[in-house]
This record gives structure tokens, C-alpha cells and sequence, in this order.
């Protein structure tokens, strides 16, 4: 008993002890564990399934070992995809151990021809970016993202080492010398650089510029946010030049003139948007009270004495003391409660916009049959580019509509909006026939 | 040497019977400042450093000046004060010691309504007409569904 | 200190002597004022126009003396209620002294012909209800409710002294015996009961079963809700047997059969969404986290040494200091801040679902042109129901949004869909042919 307490006293004391050495190259979190074995440990549980209502489902339910199969769960996604590498397989996000693994085993990469830029936000690529630009992040950078992945993957160093060997690491959000946090994803530093100085601020620096409590949602800000690949260079592009908003961000789509692929049954020629949580969670009210993804995804839990953010990323909702009842004092219970009520509403909601998309999608295509030609249903395709980017905008955030309902809300009404009259053009041109 | 778990119940059994503060035994008591419970003085509170976000919400609170922590938290009723800080200092010091309690750490439903007689013992004056809504269930007018950060917080 | 608190103390002995006695008859607030002069004198206020960004514009910018114009700013408004007494007349709220006055100012009144079931809500009524009921309330509310506006606006007593002289007042919240707040309107009484029941329990009486917070709200409830006149009886009933949403309360219509009146463009049957504050509140987290009515339109006051309720019911816009402060740590200007965002966003969402709206009915008028019967209009005029209610629910409750955010944006979400699809509907007629 009292040696109990005594080590408590201990513990409050006792601080960091280096006991090996971690530099730019130790790309391997087993080495870091022997500092920080703490937040080592939880990051390890990150390899555990975890299953929410709507959160990911880790363990493929529907095709053993991989995630679930989105696909089978929402098939109006194989439609409003038709003709892209995601109507071919897409599945539920995991824990971040899966990152490397699951970007490998994805068919969008093994059916598909996929370049380098890919490995921007899947690995701890630090290293691979250094060698290849001869010591230089950003050249490294780009000429990795203009390879064919396999290539890229693949990179050995001059001792023959493979250059990626590990998911998301302590690399990629701290400095390895004063374990601060930090952004290392080059195409994070431009994009909040070129948003900035839309904002005003010419220069920006987010390394130099930005508070710690920015820091802990710029981390993830890295990765989960929207992209495209500029160019031939393929380079990992995030398209904030204009703002955050959906509509900022499709406009600036629209001045870059960018397509991602031809819908296989309507010919449009549509967007596509990936995971934009930074975006999304940047319009609600959380984001304008100052409470960043770390504050949720990585609360802080007592180790004895010492106070250490839980590494083990997942959601909030499988840890709601610790992720929210440090601001909220009510029960997890009613504050479950109060998720779901915002996730059940957002759902059905989605799912009345999903069909309005693939009413539209019908209607095109009938047009088509019934002898429309590009150029009459020029008006229907206009509508069906703003609907899908839409549509994809909010189906593609994970949050379920938490991070921001009402905004959420209001994209999907404009889904339904622009499908709805995207559905009255294609009928009008059958009609003047 | 006896193994912790019989340690711990032993100590437990020991401070059930003896009923006295702080409860986990005479030397933990002492050791971990277990008098806390007889001081008023709020940093005796805070020898157990699970309780620092408390400390640190009062010091920033408008009742530093006005209001310690038994103020808030204890009965001011003679004998009741008593039992109280023998229960409080039972139950917390225990908990402490076996680091078996939740985080953050719940005011109980009874501490809770302990706490708001004795906001109104000290507001009297400036809520009596407030207070109380006689004759309606739960007429009491609860100051916490307001006032949360008082005695915590920037809000008093 | 503690003799400053003293001294209080002994300041407050006086308060809330009971100078005068106030009864069941007491309907004339001056009365009251004798004893309570605190809460008259804030009470008194809601006389001061007051504006705020989307708040009720208390003066007459557009036409002197009386409250906004709902129909000059918001043109669409005149379209939606063609044919009906709102396309005539339909301002924007103001404070309680008015709600008399206004209501027999309102062109609604003057040019057509209304029962005496609106005095339920704009006047101190008890007394009248007594006297017609020869002492039941019940009774007399329902042949009040069943006799022309103006008879039941002129009844007087046996003494020849009118019965309906004061606008909202104490008597209609509160008990003159114990000062408790209490319910008096038999509509909500009905209303409330009802749905309990269909939650499961049975014969509840608010007056008896609430507890002190949600009285604090359900005094508001009294008035602040849809409603409609049932039967011959023209008896103000609450539709709440089914639910507080949207939808329940539109099946609970659809099961009566009942119909607000038909719109003069389309001919469709429509109903009429009234100031369903409360309906909306209980769908938000406000509600949700026990935060009632009068917590944000009534803080409490520091007047000398007391605390008491700001009787002076207005936008909380105007208080934010009080209404929110105490629970939201966080500057006025951030506050509002907050709200104008929700506000803001909410109301431009408005504005896409009414040109939704209007798109559909200038489709079914030029489908009648085109010659089509009500037959094939069948389905067009389904949508315009659904949509027209909706759309209602949303514009015609007060908080442009902030009383529940992602439930009203749903709701707005729903409308364009119906609207769209209605246009759908009516534009294949003319293509049939
Ligand atoms: C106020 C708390 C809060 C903040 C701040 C927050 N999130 Fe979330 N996040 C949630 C909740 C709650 C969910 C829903 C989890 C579920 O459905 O199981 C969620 C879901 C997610 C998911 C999907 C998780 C899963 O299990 O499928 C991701 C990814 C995510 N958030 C990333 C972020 C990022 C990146 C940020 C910052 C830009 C962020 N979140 C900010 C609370 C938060
Ligand atoms: C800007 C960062 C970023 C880039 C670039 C990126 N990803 Fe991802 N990827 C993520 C994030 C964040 C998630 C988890 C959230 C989610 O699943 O929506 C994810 C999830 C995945 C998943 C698991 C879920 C699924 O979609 O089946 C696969 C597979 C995947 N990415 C493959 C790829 C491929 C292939 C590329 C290149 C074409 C790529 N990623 C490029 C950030 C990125
Ligand atoms: C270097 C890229 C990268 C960074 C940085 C990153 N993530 Fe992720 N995150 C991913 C990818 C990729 C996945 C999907 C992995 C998979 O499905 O295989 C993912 C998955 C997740 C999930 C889903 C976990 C689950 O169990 O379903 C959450 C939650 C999450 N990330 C939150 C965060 C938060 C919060 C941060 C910052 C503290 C962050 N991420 C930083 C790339 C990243
Ligand atoms: C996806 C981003 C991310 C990754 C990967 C990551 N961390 Fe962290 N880490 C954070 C954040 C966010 C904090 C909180 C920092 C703050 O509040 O300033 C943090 C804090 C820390 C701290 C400071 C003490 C604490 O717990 O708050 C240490 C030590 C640490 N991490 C070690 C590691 C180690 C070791 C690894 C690899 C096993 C790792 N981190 C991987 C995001 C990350
Ligand atoms: C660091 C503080 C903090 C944390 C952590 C936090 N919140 Fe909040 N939350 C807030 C603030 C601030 C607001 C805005 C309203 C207010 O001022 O209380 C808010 C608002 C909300 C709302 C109402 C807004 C809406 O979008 O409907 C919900 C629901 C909510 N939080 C749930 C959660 C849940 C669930 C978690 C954990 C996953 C969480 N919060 C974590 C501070 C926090
Ligand atoms: C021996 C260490 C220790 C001391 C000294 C201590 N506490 Fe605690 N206190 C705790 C622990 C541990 C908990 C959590 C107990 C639980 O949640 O079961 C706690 C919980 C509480 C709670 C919330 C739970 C409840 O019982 O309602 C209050 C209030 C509280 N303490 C007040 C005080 C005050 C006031 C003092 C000083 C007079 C004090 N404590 C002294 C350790 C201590
Ligand atoms: C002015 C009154 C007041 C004073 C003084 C006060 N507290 Fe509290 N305390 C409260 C209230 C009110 C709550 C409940 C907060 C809530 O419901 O979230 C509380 C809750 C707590 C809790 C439980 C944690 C929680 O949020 O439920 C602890 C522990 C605690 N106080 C300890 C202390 C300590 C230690 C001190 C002295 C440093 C102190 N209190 C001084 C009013 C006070
Ligand atoms: C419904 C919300 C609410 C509840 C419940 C509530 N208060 Fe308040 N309280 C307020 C508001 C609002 C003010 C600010 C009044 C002002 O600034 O004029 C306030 C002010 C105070 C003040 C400070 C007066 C000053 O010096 O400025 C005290 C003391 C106080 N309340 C005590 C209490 C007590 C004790 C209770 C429980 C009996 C209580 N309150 C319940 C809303 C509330
Ligand atoms: C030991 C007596 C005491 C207790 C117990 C106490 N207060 Fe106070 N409180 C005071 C004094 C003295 C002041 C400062 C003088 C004043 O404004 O009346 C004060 C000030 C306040 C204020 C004004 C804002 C501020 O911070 O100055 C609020 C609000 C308040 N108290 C609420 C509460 C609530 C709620 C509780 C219970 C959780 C409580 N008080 C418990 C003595 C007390
Ligand atoms: C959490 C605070 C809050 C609660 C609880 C709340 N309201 Fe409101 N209410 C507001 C705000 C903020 C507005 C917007 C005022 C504005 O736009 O100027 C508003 C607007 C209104 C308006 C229009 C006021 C005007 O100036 O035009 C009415 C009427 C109203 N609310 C009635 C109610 C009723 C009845 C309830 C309970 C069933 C309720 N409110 C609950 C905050 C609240
Ligand atoms: C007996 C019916 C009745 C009751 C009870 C009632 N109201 Fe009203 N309220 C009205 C009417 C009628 C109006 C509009 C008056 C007018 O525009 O002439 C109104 C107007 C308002 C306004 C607009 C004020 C402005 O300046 O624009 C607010 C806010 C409001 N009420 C809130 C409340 C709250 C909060 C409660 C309960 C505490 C409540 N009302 C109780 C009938 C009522
Ligand atoms: C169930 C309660 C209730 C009934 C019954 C009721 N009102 Fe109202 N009335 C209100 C409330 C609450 C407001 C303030 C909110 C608003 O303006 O939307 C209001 C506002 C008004 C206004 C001012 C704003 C406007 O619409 O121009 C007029 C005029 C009015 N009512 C007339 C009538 C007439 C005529 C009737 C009968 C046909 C009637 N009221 C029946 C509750 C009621
Ligand atoms: C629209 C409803 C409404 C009307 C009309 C109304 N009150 Fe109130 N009154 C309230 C509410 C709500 C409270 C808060 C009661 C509670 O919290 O239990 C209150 C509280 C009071 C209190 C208790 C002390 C306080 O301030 O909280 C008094 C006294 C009072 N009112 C007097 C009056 C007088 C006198 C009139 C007429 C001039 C009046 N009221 C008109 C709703 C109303
Ligand atoms: C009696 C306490 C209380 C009062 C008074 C109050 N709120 Fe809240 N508010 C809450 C709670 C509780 C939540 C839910 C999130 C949380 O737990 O913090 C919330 C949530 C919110 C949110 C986020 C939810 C949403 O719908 O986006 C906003 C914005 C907000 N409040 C603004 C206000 C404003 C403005 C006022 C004053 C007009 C106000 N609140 C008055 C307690 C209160
Ligand atoms: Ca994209
Ligand atoms: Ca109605």
C-alpha cells in the first residue's frame, strides 16, 4: 500500500529518459518504443478491430480479412462509380497499423495502374522522399509521385534496404529531436500555405507558424482531407487555394478545369472526393470552439501520474469518457445518445440524397436510348457534376455527419437539389423529341 | 511479506472497522495526507494529484477568494460534517490508493445536491425568490444546470 | 464581504410583500405589479421594438405602426399562400404587449372572417372562458372558440365590463395563489396529454406531473406551436397525438383528413405550419441537455439584491451576456458569431427550398394550361402537399435555424426533394399528351 502511493509520488517526478537515440531515419516505431513505450503500446492497439454503428468495421464482415466491402453495404456507390476504380472495390477505414497493408491489398491498386503519389499519406516515407531527392523532401516528393506505384513501393536504399516498411509513424508527426509535433506531408505545407494566403497571410509556415493546439489537428490534416493529382507529375495536390468550403473547393476544380474520370453510363464527366474530415470538421462548431482531432481521437489518459494522449486513434464513441466528458459533464450514455441522433438523421438523409443521384442517373441514360446526344444533354450533365461531387463530399467524410451536422445537412439537400434538376433536363430533351 | 490483494483487504477490513477519515489505514492515512479531510485548506485536497484539474478550475474561479473546497463540498451541518468527511475521506482515499475509479472523475448524484444546498446557503439572499418553487416536483431550482463552472471555471 | 452579504440580506427581507391580493379574476397586470414590481417592469418592455439580424422586426420598417411585412421582403411567401388569408397579410412578431392589438390589426382579421378560437393565444382569456362556461374552462374555451372573433372580442360581463382587455399577462403563466407557474391553455393541456400517451403515459396532467424545468418550458408551449381549428366546433387542437416531428404531426393530418385550404395556382389541398417553436426546440440539443425556454428568453436578472426571471420575453440576441454566458464561457461577440453562422446558412438554404417551391407550381399551372385534369395532376399535387407542409413547418418557425440546426436543414432537404419531384410530375403530364 504504501509502496502504491510511493511509486504514485515517483511517477509524478520521473520524465522522459532517451534511453536510444531517434533521428530523421528512424522511420521504425519499435526503436522509438524504448523512450516512449506509453504511447508505443497504444499506438500498437491501432491493429485491433473495432466496430460502431457507422464507424469502420475493421474485420471484413462481408470478405474475411479485409475491411468491410462498402460496396456490398451501400450498392448505390457500385452505380454513382460506375466506370471508376472505386465501383471496383472500397471498403471501411481501420486503424492505422492497416494503412500500408490495406492501400497494397486494395484492387483499385492491383487491377489498376496507381502512381507513387499514393504512398503520400500510407507510409512513414520520410526516408524514400530524402533518398530519392538526393536529401531534398519536396524533389524526393515529386518524383516519387510521378512513378508507377509498385516502383515506389518497392525502393531500396544504396545498402539495399527497403526504403517503405512501415504504416503511418512517430516520424511523420514529430520531430524525432525535441519530439514536438510537426507536418511533414508536402502536400499539407502547400495547400494550408496556399489557404492562408487566401486568408491574408502570405508565407504561411505551419512548422513555424502554427499554435500547439493547430499542430494537433494540422497532424491529421495531413492525410484526411481531399486531393487530386496535379498534372502529369501526379503530384499530391490538396485544393485549398480557394477556401475550404465544398463549394470553394469545386470552384477552384472548376478553374483547373480537372476531371477525375467519365461516368461509364452517363458520360459525364465527374469528380471525385476523398475523406475531407479537415474540411468538414473546419465548418462546425467544434473546429470554431478551439477543440482539435487530438482533443477526440487522442484524449489524454492518466498513466499513473503522468498524463499521455492515447495513440490508440480510433473513435471517439469507444472512448466517450475520456474523448468527451472532460467538456461535456453528462453521462456517456446521453452522450452516445446525442451522436446517434445526429448520425441517424444524416444517414437517412444520405440515403434520400443517393437516390435522388441514381434517379438522375436513370434519366440520362434513358434520354441516351431514347436518341439524346451530348449536346442536348449538356444542361442534365452540368447538374449531374455539381450532384456527385456533392453527394461523394459527404459520403466520403467518416464521421457521420458529427463533425458538422448541419452543414452536412445542407450539402445533401443541395445533392438533392442539383439531382433532382439534372433528372428534369434529361426528361425535357426526351420530351422535345 | 503477504500478497498485495491481501494487503489492500486487510487495510480495507482494518479502516471498515476502525470507521475513522480516510480509512485506508493509519499510515497511508498520514502518508497521503489523509488530514486533508480535516483542513480546510484546499491544497490539503490536492495532495492526491488526481484532483489537480479541480485545484487549477478553483484557482481560476471566482470563489477563490470567497469559497474553499469543504465550503462547496462538505455539509455544514454539525454532526452531518463529520460523517461526511469520514465517508469522503473513506471512499477517496481508498479509491486513490487502489486507482480502481473513473476518469474523469464524477461528482456523485449525492455530492452533487450537496454541493447546490450549500451555494444556496451562502446566495440566501439573492435567490430566495428563486430558490425554491414550493408544491411542484423537483421544485428546487437546480444552479448547477446553469452555474456548472462555479467554483471551477472563468462562469464563478 | 460577509457584512456585504449582510446587508443584503437584510435589503431582501422586504421583497415580495404581498401589498395586494391577486385571484383567478386578476387579469390586469398593473394589479400584480403592486407585488411583483420587478417582473412588471421588465414585463412591461416587451412593449420596446427591438431588431436583430433575422429576429421579428418590431417597428414597421414597411409600413408605419404595424411589425414588418413578411410578404414585401420575402416575395415568395405571397406565391406559397395564394388563395389563402396569409397571402393578404403576414408580419413579423414582436413582443408580448402586442399580441392583442396585432392580432386585431392583421388584415387576416378584418377582411376575413376568423373565430373566436384566436383569442386562445393573443389575450388574458380565463375570465372570459369562466364567465361563457359558467365557471368550467373547458366549456367556455369551446364556445368561445366556436362563436365569430369579434362576439367573443366584445364579450362583457354581467356588470357590462369587457372580458378580453389585456394581451398575454401573469394570470396565464402563473398560479395568483403560490406564484408556481402553471399551465392555462386548454389546447396545450389536450395537446400534451395526448402525446404522453403515445409515449406511454397515461392521463398526464402538466400542471400536476412536470417538473419545475420543463414548466419553464411548457408555459411557452402554451402558444408557441403548430396548431389547427378542429370540426364545426373551430376547437384549437394541437396535433401532437402522433409526435412532435414533422412527419408525425403531417400523418396525424393525413389520418384526419384535414385540409388548411386549397392553393389558388394549383388547386391542391394544403396545410398550414404555425410557429412550431416548440416542436422544433424538442427536436435539438437544447432541449436534449434540459436547457428550457425561458433559460434563454427569461435569464434571470440581478435587480439590487435580488435575482429575478427578465420578464421582458425577447430575442436572446439582446441579452447574450445573460442567456447564454452562464453556460457558454465564451465572449458575446463569439456567441453571436455563432448563431449568424447557423442563421446565415439556414436561411440561404431556405431561399434554394422556396424557389424549389415556386419552380414546382409554375410547372403545374402551365400543366393545367396544357390542359392536364386533376387526374393526371394526381401525383404533382401529392408532392406539393408534402413540400408546401414542410417548407411551412421551417419558415413559419422563428429562429431561422438555431433552435435545432441539422433537423431543419433535414426538413429543408425534404422540401426540395418533394418540390422537385412534384415538378417532375407535373411536367410529364404535358408530356404524355
Ligand atoms: C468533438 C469531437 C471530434 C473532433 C474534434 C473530431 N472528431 Fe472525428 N469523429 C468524432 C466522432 C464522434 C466520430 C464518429 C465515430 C463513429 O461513428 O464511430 C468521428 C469520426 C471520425 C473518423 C471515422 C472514424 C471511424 O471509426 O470510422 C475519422 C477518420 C475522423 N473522425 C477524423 C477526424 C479528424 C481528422 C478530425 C480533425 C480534422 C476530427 N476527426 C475531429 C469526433 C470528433
Ligand atoms: C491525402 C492523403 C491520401 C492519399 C494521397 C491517398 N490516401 Fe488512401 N486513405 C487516406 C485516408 C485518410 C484514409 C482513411 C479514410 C477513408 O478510408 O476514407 C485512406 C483510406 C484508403 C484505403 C482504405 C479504404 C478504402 O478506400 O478502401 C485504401 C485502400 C486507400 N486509401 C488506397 C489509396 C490509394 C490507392 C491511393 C492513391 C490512388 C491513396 N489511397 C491515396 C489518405 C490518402
Ligand atoms: C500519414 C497519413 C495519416 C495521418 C498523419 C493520420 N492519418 Fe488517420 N488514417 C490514415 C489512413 C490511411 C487511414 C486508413 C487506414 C486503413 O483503413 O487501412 C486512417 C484511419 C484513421 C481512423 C479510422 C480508425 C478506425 O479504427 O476506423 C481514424 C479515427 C483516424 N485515422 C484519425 C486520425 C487522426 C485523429 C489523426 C491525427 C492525430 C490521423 N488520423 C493522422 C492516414 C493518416
Ligand atoms: C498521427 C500522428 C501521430 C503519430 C503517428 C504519433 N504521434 Fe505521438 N503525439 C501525437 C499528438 C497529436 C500528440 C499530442 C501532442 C501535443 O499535445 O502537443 C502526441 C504526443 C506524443 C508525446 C508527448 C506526450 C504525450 O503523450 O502527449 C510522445 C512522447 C509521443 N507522442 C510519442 C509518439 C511515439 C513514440 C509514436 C510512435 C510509436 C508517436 N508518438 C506517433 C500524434 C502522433
Ligand atoms: C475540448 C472540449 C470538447 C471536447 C473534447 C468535446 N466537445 Fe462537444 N462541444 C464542445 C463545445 C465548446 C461545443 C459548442 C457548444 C458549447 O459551447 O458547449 C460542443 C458541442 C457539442 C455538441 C452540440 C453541437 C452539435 O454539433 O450538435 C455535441 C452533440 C457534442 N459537443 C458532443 C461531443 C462528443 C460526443 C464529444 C466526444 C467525441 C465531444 N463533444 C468532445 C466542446 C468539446
Ligand atoms: C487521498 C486522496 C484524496 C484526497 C486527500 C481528497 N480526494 Fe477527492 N477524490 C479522490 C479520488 C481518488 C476521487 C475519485 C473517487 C471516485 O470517483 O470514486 C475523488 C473524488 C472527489 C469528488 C467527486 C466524487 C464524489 O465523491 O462526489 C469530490 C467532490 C472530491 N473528491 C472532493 C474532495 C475534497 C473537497 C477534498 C478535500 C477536503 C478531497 N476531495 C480530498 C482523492 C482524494
Ligand atoms: C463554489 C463552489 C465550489 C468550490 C469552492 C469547489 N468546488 Fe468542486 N465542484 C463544484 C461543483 C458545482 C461541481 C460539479 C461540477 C459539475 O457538475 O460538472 C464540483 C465538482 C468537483 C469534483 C468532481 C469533478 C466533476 O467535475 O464532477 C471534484 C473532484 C471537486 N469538485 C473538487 C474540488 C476541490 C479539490 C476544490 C478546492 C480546490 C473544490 N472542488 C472547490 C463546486 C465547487
Ligand atoms: C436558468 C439559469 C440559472 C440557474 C438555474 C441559476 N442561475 Fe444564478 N445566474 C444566472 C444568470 C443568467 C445570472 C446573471 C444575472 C445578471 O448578470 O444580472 C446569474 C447570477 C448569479 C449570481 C451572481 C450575481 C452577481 O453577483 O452578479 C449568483 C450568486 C447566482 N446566480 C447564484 C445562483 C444560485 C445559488 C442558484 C441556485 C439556487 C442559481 N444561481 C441558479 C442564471 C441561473
Ligand atoms: C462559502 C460561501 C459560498 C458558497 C458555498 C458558494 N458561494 Fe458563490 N459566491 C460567494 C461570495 C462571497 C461571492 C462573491 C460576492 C457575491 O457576488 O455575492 C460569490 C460569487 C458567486 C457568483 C458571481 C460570479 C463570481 O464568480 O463572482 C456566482 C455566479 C456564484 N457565486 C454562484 C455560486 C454557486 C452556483 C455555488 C454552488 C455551486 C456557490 N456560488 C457557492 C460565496 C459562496
Ligand atoms: C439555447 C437557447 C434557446 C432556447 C432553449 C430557446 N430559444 Fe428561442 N431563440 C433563441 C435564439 C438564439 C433565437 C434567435 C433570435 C434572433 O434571431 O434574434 C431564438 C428565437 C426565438 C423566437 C423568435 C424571436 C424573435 O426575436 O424573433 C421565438 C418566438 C422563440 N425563440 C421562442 C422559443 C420557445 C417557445 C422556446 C422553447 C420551446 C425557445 N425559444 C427555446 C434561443 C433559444
Ligand atoms: C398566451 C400565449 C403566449 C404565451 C404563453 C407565450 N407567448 Fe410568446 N408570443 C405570443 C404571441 C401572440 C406573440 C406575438 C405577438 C405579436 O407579434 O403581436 C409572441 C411573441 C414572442 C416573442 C417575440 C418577441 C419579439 O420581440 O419579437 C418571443 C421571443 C416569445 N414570444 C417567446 C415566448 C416565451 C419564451 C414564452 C414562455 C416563457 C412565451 N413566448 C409565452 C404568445 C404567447
Ligand atoms: C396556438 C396559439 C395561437 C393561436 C391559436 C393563434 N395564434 Fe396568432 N400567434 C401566436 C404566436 C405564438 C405568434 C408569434 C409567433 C409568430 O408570429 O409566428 C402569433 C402571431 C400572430 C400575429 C402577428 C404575426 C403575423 O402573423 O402577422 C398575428 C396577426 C396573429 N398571430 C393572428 C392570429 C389569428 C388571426 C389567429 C386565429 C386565426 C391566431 N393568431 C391564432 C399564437 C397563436
Ligand atoms: C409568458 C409566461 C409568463 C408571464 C406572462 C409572466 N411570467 Fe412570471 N415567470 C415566468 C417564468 C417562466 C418564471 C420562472 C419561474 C420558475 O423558474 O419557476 C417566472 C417567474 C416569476 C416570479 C418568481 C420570481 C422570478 O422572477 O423568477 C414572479 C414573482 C413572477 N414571475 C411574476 C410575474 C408577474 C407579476 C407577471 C405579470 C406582470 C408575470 N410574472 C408574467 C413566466 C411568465
Ligand atoms: C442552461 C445552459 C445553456 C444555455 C442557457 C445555453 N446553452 Fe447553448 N448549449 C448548452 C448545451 C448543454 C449544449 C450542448 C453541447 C454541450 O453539451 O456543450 C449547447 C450547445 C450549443 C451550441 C452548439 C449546438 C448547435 O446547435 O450548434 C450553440 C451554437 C449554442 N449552444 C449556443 C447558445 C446560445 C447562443 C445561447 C443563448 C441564446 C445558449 N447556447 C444558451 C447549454 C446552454
Ligand atoms: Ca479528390
Ligand atoms: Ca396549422
Amino acid at each position: 500500500l504504501l509502496t502504491n502511493i510511493f511509486e504514485r509520488k515517483q511517477e509524478a517526478r520521473q520524465a522522459f529518459v532517451r534511453l536510444v537515440d531517434v533521428t530523421e531515419d528512424t522511420a521504425d516505431p519499435k526503436v522509438w518504443s524504448q523512450n516512449w513505450p506509453l504511447q508505443y503500446d497504444s499506438y500498437l492497439r491501432t491493429a485491433q478491430a473495432t466496430t460502431t454503428k457507422y464507424g469502420g468495421r475493421g474485420l471484413g464482415a462481408s470478405d474475411g480479412g479485409l475491411a468491410e466491402q462498402k460496396l456490398d453495404r451501400d450498392p448505390w456507390l457500385k452505380r454513382v462509380f460506375a466506370g471508376y476504380a472505386f465501383a471496383l472495390d472500397y471498403r471501411d477505414r481501420r486503424g492505422h497499423y492497416y494503412a500500408l497493408f490495406d492501400q497494397e491489398a486494395t484492387r483499385r491498386v492491383t487491377e489498376r495502374q496507381q502512381p507513387g503519389a499514393c504512398i503520400q499519406c500510407h507510409a512513414s516515407n520520410l526516408p524514400l522522399y530524402r533518398f530519392v531527392g538526393k536529401g531534398d523532401v519536396q524533389k524526393g516528393f515529386e518524383q516519387v509521385s510521378a512513378m508507377p506505384y509498385r516502383e515506389a513501393r518497392e525502393m531500396k536504399d544504396d545498402k539495399g534496404q527497403p526504403l517503405v516498411q512501415h504504416s503511418v509513424a512517430c516520424l511523420d508527426c514529430h520531430d524525432p529531436k525535441s519530439m514536438a509535433l510537426r507536418v511533414t506531408r508536402p502536400g499539407f505545407i502547400a495547400g494550408i500555405k496556399a489557404l492562408k494566403a487566401k486568408q491574408g497571410t502570405a508565407d504561411y509556415d505551419p512548422n513555424r507558424d502554427a499554435t500547439r493546439q493547430e499542430m494537433r489537428s494540422f497532424v491529421c490534416g495531413q492525410c484526411h482531407v481531399e486531393y487530386y493529382f496535379k498534372g502529369a507529375g501526379k503530384t499530391v495536390t490538396y485544393p485549398w487555394a480557394n477556401g475550404l468550403k465544398v463549394e470553394e473547393i469545386e470552384a477552384y476544380y472548376e478553374r483547373e478545369g480537372f476531371t477525375d474520370w467519365v461516368h461509364a453510363e452517363t458520360g459525364t464527366k465527374l469528380l471525385k472526393a476523398q475523406h475531407p474530415e479537415f474540411e468538414v470538421w473546419s465548418q462546425g462548431v467544434h473546429s470554431r470552439a478551439g477543440v482539435a482531432c487530438a482533443d477526440c481521437h487522442m484524449p489524454y489518459e492518466r498513466a499513473g501520474a503522468l498524463k499521455v494522449s492515447d495513440h490508440w486513434v480510433r473513435s471517439p464513441l469507444l472512448n466517450l469518457n475520456r474523448a468527451c466528458q472532460t467538456c461535456h459533464a453528462v453521462s456517456e450514455k446521453e452522450l452516445e445518445a446525442r451522436v446517434l441522433a445526429i448520425q441517424d438523421r444524416h444517414h437517412a438523409l444520405l440515403e434520400r440524397a443517393a437516390r435522388a443521384t441514381t434517379d438522375m442517373i436513370d434519366a440520362i441514360v434513358s434520354a441516351k436510348k431514347a436518341g439524346a446526344g451530348e449536346g442536348d444533354l449538356h444542361a442534365a450533365a452540368a447538374q449531374h457534376r455539381k450532384a456527385q461531387w456533392r453527394l461523394d463530399f459527404v459520403a466520403a467524410e467518416n464521421s457521420m455527419g458529427f463533425h458538422a451536422p448541419q452543414e452536412l445537412a445542407r450539402i445533401l439537400a443541395e445533392v438533392i437539389d442539383h439531382a433532382r434538376q439534372g433528372q428534369l433536363e434529361a426528361e425535357r430533351t426526351t420530351r422535345k423529341k | 511479506m503477504l500478497p498485495a490483494m491481501t494487503r489492500r483487504s486487510l487495510a480495507l477490513l482494518f479502516a471498515g472497522l476502525l470507521g475513522i477519515p480516510a480509512g485506508v489505514g493509519a499510515f497511508t492515512f498520514v502518508y497521503a495526507k489523509g488530514f486533508s479531510y480535516l483542513s480546510p485548506d484546499p491544497r490539503a485536497c490536492v495532495n492526491c494529484h488526481v484532483m489537480n484539474p479541480q485545484y487549477d478550475g478553483w484557482l481560476k474561479s471566482g470563489h477563490r477568494h470567497t469559497a474553499t473546497c469543504v465550503e462547496c463540498h462538505l455539509p455544514h451541518a454539525g454532526l452531518q460534517k463529520w460523517v461526511a468527511k469520514a465517508e469522503h475521506g473513506f471512499r477517496h482515499s481508498a479509491a486513490f490508493t487502489l486507482q480502481n475509479f473513473k476518469e474523469p472523475i464524477e461528482i456523485t448524484q449525492r455530492d452533487r445536491e450537496l454541493v447546490r444546498v450549500n451555494c444556496v446557503r451562502c446566495h440566501e439572499a439573492l435567490v430566495q425568490a428563486v430558490a425554491d418553487a414550493p408544491g411542484r416536483a423537483h421544485g428546487e431550482l437546480d444552479c448547477l444546470h446553469c452555474h456548472t463552472s462555479a467554483g471551477h471555471g472563468a462562469g464563478g
